[in-house]
């Protein structure tokens, strides 16, 4: 039941919404509702972490072979935490953001959140479906109706990309029902489906251009920096810290386990492709003087990261993906939510523009220097036991390029110091400029929001087993059900 | 046959309430009522009550598959008329004529639907046109009007005689125009039959306007009075649609081989131009005219697979897009500028009606938990059945992700720019119900489409 | 097991309170009480380091586990600490120093205001920590985590006067180059990982000694995962490539420069070496490779370190090229050798350091030694800490260096003369350089402004105290390692670290009389170039440098080659990719798929010209071709 | 006589209405091309009754009414044809009161 | 040759060649009259045929009535030779030459089929006339028949709305 409350809940709490008017209220019941559900997510994890808790399965629509099952494993424990801790965290963080039609604005973002929390969940692939787009059609009128100048254009490119990669997805889910012995979608029957391996090798394309595009993987990412910049700052928060998550769940839990052959024949690709956008969203990220694309393209090669090492087919990589994932989506919507700060008090996100915040704020830039430093991965910090797991997967990949992978991939490591650090030195160092003179410090609330980011990413970062644990069961199981070392047998 | 003959009376009636009823809502509230005696007695059939004893003689045949689209095509039409009507005095004068022409149509309606052989089917369908050339040129001032009814008239013409040669050459054939024998095909009967099997292919094509045999479509759309656009958009598409279904499921069920690769070709080729070409258009109501092709084009795909997914897929693509295709048009009729600028900033000045819009926009679009959804869903597992279609589901889907560009620039005209200097109508509250009734009618067929589909099977 | 070394969490916890404390309360404290803060819970881990130190030396050695950090399957990795001879030998470097410096820091940086004072003092003991976390992991990934540590505070503190975007820029580029190595040690890590399944220092040893069933190295394996260890220590520890951040790291606080270059950071790749000395000894190819590379840095750092005119820089390359030393002490085997050199090398670079801060500080914050000139006079002690400082370093018996690099040079002239011959050219250069700068800055004329020989004073206790600590051990420091030439037992540091590092036998040990011969050669040579450093710049003018000098001036272009052959391409390739292959590349395929279907739209909608007779042609013209392909073709 | 030709001149002339329809511009004109391709096939439905009548009979069938079906068809057309004229030609009737021309080409606001 | 072919052939003839004539002519007034000529030929076949009923009926309701109606239209219009609006030439000969390839490809597609063997009765059997058809019609076909009623109510209101001035 749990798995459903997860799911009901904010979604209820989304369409209440939608009836409020004033902005205070609005703004606030979301923050309730949004750690009404953070409280059942953590209860889920604790009190009641039962299996049969976190399963749940009606029948809906059966004459097309589909029922309503959730089921939360080890990352949809992981994912579902992240997307339950994301939202309090991100609705605080943007506490003094003003909106027209508030009530509105939240309902949007909280349905979106029931969305993701079903995606994380179900286990019926139709259902999945359903959620992924319950997902993002809220995310585009968010960031169409509320964002900045260019948003008409720009997320409307993003949501036909989006929307294009997954009516892929949805042609590839019905070929596959077509193909299961008893024409269900259930994932179940997903697994057990053995199919000839020039089918895959197709069928895999299908459904890696859609999650691609939502995680994105080079050369499908062009839409994510102008949507991150042109989007509410709420939103650009929840799009890169928890939705793009969507993309990797897609592919470890619908792809790689269901086509495992042809996962494993285009894991070279796949990875190349990663690797590529590695180095090359940290380059143009180098070059970059806006300070939300700059996170974006910096997001971009995490998420090649991830993508990379998920195709590596190990235990280390996997869970490090697992952790990643998490640890990803916390320190990102830190940096949207200090950059939102930074946009609110000195009014621009411009690097050139900005400089010597230190001086005003040296709170602000505490947090900002530890979370842009969680973010390249540094010891004791969260994203560090993640990128760790993940490399030493690569480089245990069965690939044969896999030490090619592992230096490129760590170029971006190295690439991403340079941005970072260089973010940091313009914005917060040197003398303040004409800008930075007016801001002021944090404000209490601001504080406790960072607060809390970094306290989880030193958590995670000394004591990265709490996830790792978690997700240990699933990447285990996840593993056996990829193996194709029987076709090696032969 | 209740509704059949129930409706040739009704549209008797309405022909002589233009002399005797003189108050224009007395004429609608008799619509309105005998709509909704005429859906009453079509479920009464459906559940075995039949008030005509009439020997058909093999001519028609009401199965249940006939009586529940027959059903959701008559619920579509007391929606319609509910929505419609008002509107249909804009036109001109002759009120109740326009009525007795639409029940007429309905005659005709039921006629596609239950046909068995080719003399009804050809009648059923030319009491079908003969009103809609009317009803297209109704508007008689209006220049577009005019063009759209010579072009309609002209075109419809050609067509019909092309439909007849393939009924003669199928004649040839099988020497019946029985659907229900199943005469032997001689090898060398085989050419008359595929010929004439070839010609009925185009002029049913023509009919549920599929590429190439579009180019009526957009043009009669178009300078039609848009009440009546959206009456033969929807009604009459989804009726001519399931003629088609069972004309080729009937009679040429056994030669798939010679007709399904060009089915396939039509289809694609119908998305393609349907698709592309909607996404440059400027006016709203043309956008929908060539949204109708591409909607057709998915509804082929019942045609193309020729199976049951593809008929139950058919019924409730019939519900989804009427439902949908009525709301719009009939939100489109009263607005006084067509184009997508028109409908800007409705989201804020209409916020229900744009809802509901935007719901049937959503259903087009083929977005999940609408009807319109699972009706492609449908749609694309039915032809999945056919071996080898794989490249022709693809095409669609990324065809489908087309469509969402030029439906989604109304959402967009209506949520996220601020309104323009044309104000938006107001519309009446009984409106707003039958609209939002529509809309909710939508999403419950996408979520629970047993409601609907289950009627087929009890 | 109940170990008195249980206790040793305390000796990195400490300074990690300290860190805390002043780093969140340093807007609420005195400074007297953050200076207190800093400096005694660097004092109290010293005190425990001692302790463990003796423990230690009674043959007590520990390995702690407290917690798994990351456990996958069968790869566990414990947060574990491990002392041993090695271990607490640096422990006492670190935090011995570490404290001096401190204190030194209390009164150095006594004019900045309390939040930056804060802020330093809790970057000082967050370095400290790191370091301690560095030399204590039992594993390579808990010794990752404090090499990453120091690289990060290393950052903080070369830019801890922010306002000034060129000390970032050296902070920057401290942090990337160190990143680099820290790539190639992940990437050894987890090469040990896929064959020995483990990060454990003592897991991984005994694979290598093919100690553990089903599970070895080859000889491959080996070389290549010393050889990106190696990598990684070229970066820490600044050896070529990775040399450049260190001179530049001299934007920082003179204290930290201390901190950085004498006990801590740049050590850190010596120890690491040290720490897997069972690795390095099975690798020749490597062993060659550090070596030489060791050799070649330290004679490259030497000859830039003749023409550097900042106090500060002249310090850093010496650094640099005592290093290189280092390495070139590990090359050869002789990792005692290397780890005595860390030492002795800790005090006089310290002593080095800390001197030139109380220069600097007395100069008013004047770094440019051509502006210096006859401070022996003012200040005294500065002068004859100092002098001790450049005694030692230069190899004078019997100051400590003397010991530490005669060990070294043994080592390399048992390996080959020729880098034996190299090696004491640039031990020449050393004296020569460093009496050079003795010389330029304290005697001769004062040849700076007016004002500044106002300011000139001696600095107060808090600053000459630890001078005057680091003196005597520099110049007794060494004592504890005394060759065995001069009779055995004398060399108790290889007895004492023996049980963790055991230098290389060599194939043909040099007899009695060549080594004396060849420390008489080399002290004789060393007091000649202090000499000519003596008659050249006792009375110090200002002129032009051209030719070789130029280039040496000018580091040998390096930074610019590095700017021309990296830095520059790839910044580049980043615009190249920001505003051509993204926007018009990538983006343009997909606005293309958006524009071609806009475009098509627009054509094809022109099929629908509005004539009757072109509708019904092309109908008729599908007609015709379907009976013709049906016909015709598909029969 | 053999049913191929009454086929052949079905097609003839249905063929003949095509190019009609194609070539001419006058809307009346193309009406009665139309009308020209209807009674093609009407002529090929009396003869194919003919020949299913012959076929019956020499089946055996001699008394049954094999191929009437045909013929009550091209009755039928012929009943449909007269209502489209009518309503066809009020369509036309009515354009010309508006444009004065029976022009197809006349009218082309709809296009595109 | 016996005279039925004759015939045959001498009617064909004319029906395509009225066609043709209908189609090329200039003053649509012709065409009518061409296109009449065409009917009575086609119902020349229809009597060769034995097809009396569809034969009378023909003539009556095409050749009488709607031709006549045909006729009053263009001559209300005033249409003629002048009026007449000329497409363009290349248009024309490309509409020629479609149709001309549907004929062929026609022709080429039903040159092999059941015609070819069969026959069609000539002037014999009774199933075209009056009395077998009228039974048919009022027993089998008596719903389209009935059916048929509605379309000429429609295809009346339409004539209605669209004639009536307003």
């Amino acid at each position: 039941m749990i798995s459903l409350f997860l799911i009901l809940f904010p979604m209820a709490a989304g369409m209440l919404h939608f009836f409020l008017k004033d902005g205070k209220t609005a703004r606030s019941f979301a923050l309730f509702s949004s750690l009404a559900t953070l409280v059942i997510a953590l209860l889920g994890l604790t009190v009641y972490s039962q299996p049969e808790q976190h399963s749940f399965s009606r029948p809906w629509l059966t004459i097309l072979g589909s029922s309503f099952s959730l089921q939360a494993d080890g990352m949809g424990k992981v994912l579902t935490l992240l997307n339950a801790v994301a939202y309090p965290l991100v609705i605080l963080g943007t506490w003094q953001r003003v909106y027209a039609q508030p009530g509105r604005f939240f309902g949007l973002m909280l349905l979106a959140q029931a969305g993701m929390m079903g995606v994380f969940l179900t286990t019926d692939a139709l259902l999945f479906y359903f959620f992924w787009e319950l997902a993002l059609i809220p995310m585009y009128f968010l960031a169409s109706q509320w964002g900045g100048e260019r948003r008409i254009p720009v997320t409307f490119k993003f949501f036909i990309y989006t929307f294009a990669g997954s009516v892929l997805m949805l042609a590839g889910l019905l070929y596959l029902q077509t193909q299961t012995a008893d024409h269900s979608f259930s994932m179940a029957a997903f697994h057990k489906l053995k199919l000839h391996s020039a089918t895959q090798l197709k069928l895999f394309w299908l459904f890696f251009v859609a999650f691609a595009i939502k995680m994105p993987v080079f050369p499908f990412h062009t839409w994510q920096p102008d949507t991150y910049e042109q989007a509410p700052a709420a939103t650009t928060m929840i799009l890169s810290g928890v939705m793009v998550k969507m993309g990797l769940l897609g592919l470890a839990r619908w792809l790689m386990p269901v086509l495992p052959v042809a996962s494993y024949q285009w894991g070279d690709v796949v990875m190349s492709l990663s690797v590529i956008g590695i180095i090359y969203a940290s380059l143009i990220a180098i070059r970059q003087d806006d300070l939300k694309r700059l996170v974006a393209y910096s997001s971009i090669a995490h998420i090649g990261l991830m993508s990379a090492a998920l195709f590596a087919e190990n235990l280390s990589a996997t869970q490090g993906v697992m952790i990643q994932m998490f640890n990803h989506g916390i320190n990102i919507i830190g940096l949207w939510i200090l950059i939102d700060i930074i946009e609110r008090r000195y009014g621009t996100r411009k690097i050139s523009e900005l400089g010597g915040i230190a001086r005003q704020a040296p709170v602000l830039a505490v947090f900002f220097v530890v979370i842009a430093l969680a973010n390249i991965a540094l010891p004791l910090t969260n994203a560090f036991p993640g990128e760790f797991l993940m490399f030493n997967g690569i480089l245990g990949a069965k690939s044969k390029y896999y030490i090619l992978f592992v230096i490129l991939a760590g170029l971006g490591i190295i690439l991403a110091a340079v941005y970072t650090l260089n973010m940091i030195r313009r914005c917060f160092y040197g003398e303040p400029g004409t800008l930075s003179a007016a801001g002021g410090d944090l404000q209490a609330h601001e504080k406790w929001v960072l607060g809390i980011i970094v306290g989880l990413i030193l958590w995670m970062g000394i004591y990265p087993q709490s996830l790792l644990g978690l997700s240990e069961g699933f990447s285990l199981q996840w593993l056996e059900r990829i193996d194709i070392s029987y076709l090696f047998r032969k | 046959m209740n509704a059949l003959i129930i409706s040739a009376v009704l549209g008797v009636i309405m022909m002589f309430g233009s002399t005797l009823l003189k108050q224009k809502n007395s004429i609608r509230a008799l619509a309105t009522g005998g709509m909704l005696l005429l859906l009453l007695a079509n479920l009464l059939e459906m559940g075995g009550i039949r008030f005509f004893q009439v020997e058909l003689k093999g001519m028609l045949f009401f199965d249940q598959f006939a009586l529940v689209f027959h059903s959701l095509l008559l619920l579509a039409v007391l929606l319609y008329i509910i929505l419609a009507a008002p509107d249909m005095e804009k036109v001109g004068v002759n009120y109740a004529d326009y009525f007795a022409l639409l029940f007429f149509i309905l005659c005709g309606v039921a006629m596609v639907l239950a046909f068995k052989s080719l003399l009804i089917l050809f009648l059923g369908i030319e009491i079908i046109s003969i009103p809609l050339y009317i009803l297209t040129g109704s508007d008689k001032k209006n220049l577009k009007g005019n063009e759209a009814a010579l072009k309609y008239f002209l075109l419809g013409s050609f067509s019909t005689g092309l439909m007849l040669m393939g009924i003669a050459l199928v004649y040839g054939a099988r020497g019946t125009f029985s659907t229900l024998a199943n005469p032997a095909i001689t090898p060398m009967n085989l050419n008359l039959l595929i010929a004439g099997m070839a010609f009925l292919l185009f002029s049913m094509a023509f009919k549920v306007s599929a590429a190439p045999f579009h180019f009526w479509t957009p043009d009669v759309y178009d300078g039609a009075p848009t009440v009546f656009t959206s009456f033969m958009a929807t009604i009459v598409k989804a009726a001519v649609f399931v003629a088609f279904v069972r004309l080729f499921d009937e009679l040429f069920g056994d030669f798939d081989g010679k007709w399904r690769l060009w089915v396939a070709v039509l289809t694609a080729v119908t998305l393609f131009i349907g698709n592309i070409t909607a996404v440059f258009q400027q006016s709203v109501k043309r956008m929908l005219a060539y949204s109708s092709i591409a909607q057709a084009g998915f509804m082929l795909f019942a045609l193309y697979a020729m199976n049951g997914d593809g008929k139950e897929g058919l019924l409730l693509y019939a519900a989804a897009y009427c439902f949908a295709t009525i709301g719009i048009f009939a939100v489109l009729a009263r607005m006084k500028d067509y184009t997508f600028d028109g409908f800007n900033g409705m989201g804020k000045t209409r916020p229900f009606i744009a809802a509901a819009l935007a719901v049937f926009l959503f259903s087009l679009a083929g977005i999940p938990l609408t009807a319109g959804f699972l009706a492609k869903f449908y749609m694309l597992k039915a032809a999945l059945a056919v071996p080898g279609s794989a490249w022709l589901v693809l095409f669609a889907v990324l065809m489908a992700a087309v469509s969402v560009y030029y439906y989604f620039r109304v959402l967009q005209a209506m949520y996220f720019r601020e309104p323009g200097e044309t104000s938006h109508p107001e519309f009446p509250a009984y409106f707003k119900w039958v609209l939002g009734a529509m809309a909710a009618l939508v999403i419950v067929l996408g979520v629970l489409p047993e409601l609907l589909l289950g009627r087929l099977y009890f | 097991m109940n170990n008195a070394l249980q206790i040793v969490y305390l000796i990195p916890l400490l300074p990690l309170l300290g860190f805390l404390v002043n780093g969140l309360g340093r807007n609420y404290m005195s400074k007297t009480l953050i200076s207190w803060t800093g400096s005694g819970t660097v004092l109290a881990s010293f005190i425990l380091s001692v302790w463990v130190f003796l423990q230690v030396k009674d043959g007590n050695t520990y390995v702690a586990h407290y917690f798994d950090f990351i456990k996958v399957d069968k790869l566990v990795i414990p947060f574990a600490f491990k002392i041993d001879q090695l271990s607490s030998l640096f422990l006492l470097i670190i935090t011995g120093v570490g404290f001096l410096i401190h204190v030194y820091s209390a009164s150095y940086m006594h004019e900045e205001n309390r939040g930056h004072y804060g802020r330093y003092f809790s970057y000082l003991n967050l370095f400290v920590f790191s370091m301690l976390l560095l030399v204590m992991g039992a594993n390579y990934v808990i010794l990752f985590i404090g090499w990453e540590g120091v690289g990060l505070c290393s950052y903080l503190l070369i830019g801890y006067w922010f306002g000034n975007q060129s000390y970032n820029k050296a902070a920057n580029k401290a942090f990337v180059m160190n990143r680099i190595g820290d790539l190639a040690f992940l990437i050894a890590i987890f090469w040990m990982i896929s064959k020995a399944g483990s990060t454990g220092f003592a897991e991984v040893f005994s694979v290598a000694k093919g100690e553990v069933t089903g599970q070895s190295f080859t000889g491959f394996d080996i070389t290549m995962i010393t050889l990106l260890l190696f990598i990684g220590a070229t970066g820490k520890s600044a050896q070529i490539p990775l040399f450049t951040w260190l001179p530049d790291a001299m934007a920082g606080p003179t204290p930290v420069s201390a901190l950085i270059h004498a006990a801590t950071m740049v050590t850190a790749g010596i120890y690491m070496i040290a720490r897997s000395n069972i690795l390095y000894s099975m690798a020749p190819l490597t062993m060659d490779i550090v070596a030489w590379t060791g050799l070649a840095t330290a004679l490259l750092a030497a000859s830039i370190a003749l023409k550097q005119n900042d106090i500060k820089k002249v310090l850093a390359y010496s650094t640099v090229s005592q290093l290189g030393f280092m390495f070139l002490a590990l090359g050869t085997g002789a990792y005692v050798a290397a780890v005595f050199h860390v030492m002795t090398h800790a005090f006089f670079k310290a002593l080095l350091f800390l001197g030139s801060g109380s220069v600097i500080h007395a100069m008013g914050g004047e770094q440019d030694i051509r502006n210096m000139g006859g401070l022996s006079k003012k200040l005294k002690i500065t002068f004859w800490t100092f002098v001790a400082g450049c005694v030692a370093i230069a190899g004078i018996p019997p100051f400590s260096g003397f010991f530490s690099k005669d060990a070294i040079l043994l080592s390399a002239f048992e390996k080959s003369p020729v880098m034996y011959g190299i090696a004491l050219f640039t031990a020449l250069l050393t004296a020569f350089y460093m009496f050079r700068l003795l010389f330029i800055t304290f005697t001769g004329k004062f040849r700076g402004t007016a004002q500044q020989a106002q300011h000139l004073h001696e600095s107060p206790a808090a600053m000459t105290l630890p001078l005057i600590i680091l003196a005597l051990l520099s110049i007794a420091g060494g004592w504890v390692g005394i060759p065995e030439v001069f009779g055995h037992g004398l060399d108790q540091l290889s007895a004492f670290l023996r049980p963790a590092v055991a230098s290389l036998p060599h194939a043909h040990p040099v007899s009695h009389e060549t080594e004396y011969a060849l420390m008489g050669v080399s002290t004789l040579l060393v007091l000649v170039m202090i000499l000519a450093a003596w008659f050249m710049f006792r009375n110090y003018q200002r002129k032009e440098t051209a030719g070789l000098a130029k280039w040496l001036e000018n580091k040998w272009y390096v930074d610019e080659l590095y700017d021309f052959l990296l830095v520059n391409p790839l910044h580049k390739l980043g615009g190249w990719f920001r505003s051509v292959a993204d926007p018009r590349l990538v983006d343009g395929l997909v606005n293309g798929v958006g524009k071609a279907v806009q475009y098509g739209s627009r054509q094809l909608r022109l099929l629908q010209s509005g004539q009757v007779g072109s509708y019904v042609l092309l109908m008729v013209l599908s007609m015709v071709l379907f009976f013709g392909i049906q016909f015709f073709l598909r029969k | 006589m053999p049913v191929i030709n009454y086929i052949y001149i079905a097609i003839a002339l249905f063929s003949i209405g095509v190019v009609g329809v194609l070539t001419r511009r006058n809307a009346i004109i193309i009406f009665m091309c139309i009308e020209l391709m209807l009674n093609a096939v009407n002529l090929m439905l009396v003869a194919f009754s003919k020949m299913h009548q012959n076929a019956a009979i020499l089946a055996g069938d001699l008394a049954g009414n094999a191929g009437s079906d045909g013929q009550l068809f091209v009755f039928f057309i012929m009943v449909v044809a007269a209502a489209e004229v009518s309503v066809g030609l009020a369509i036309i009737v009515m354009m010309y009161r508006n444009i004065h021309s029976v022009d197809i080409n006349f009218l082309n606001r709809l296009k595109h | 040759m016996n005279i039925i072919q004759l015939l045959f052939w001498f009617l064909s003839v004319l029906a395509v060649f009225s066609a043709l004539m209908m189609v090329t002519s200039k003053n649509p007034v012709y065409s009518v009259l061409w296109l009449i000529g065409t009917f009575f030929a086609i119902s020349g076949h229809y009597i060769l045929l034995n097809a009396q009923f569809l034969a009378i009926v023909n003539i009556i309701v095409y050749a009488g009535a709607i031709m006549v109606l045909f006729l009053f239209v263009i001559m209300l219009m005033n249409l003629n030779r002048e009026t007449e609006p000329r497409k363009n030439r290349w248009l024309k000969m490309a509409g020629a030459v479609a149709g001309g390839c549907l004929l062929l490809v026609l022709v080429a597609a039903l040159k092999e089929t059941a015609g070819k063997e069969q026959f069609a009765m000539v002037n014999e059997g009774n199933i075209g006339l009056i009395r077998n058809l009228g039974k048919e019609l009022f027993t089998t076909y008596v719903v389209p028949f009935e059916i048929s009623s509605v379309l000429f109510l429609s295809a009346m209101v339409g004539a209605v709305v669209i004639g009536k001035k307003d």
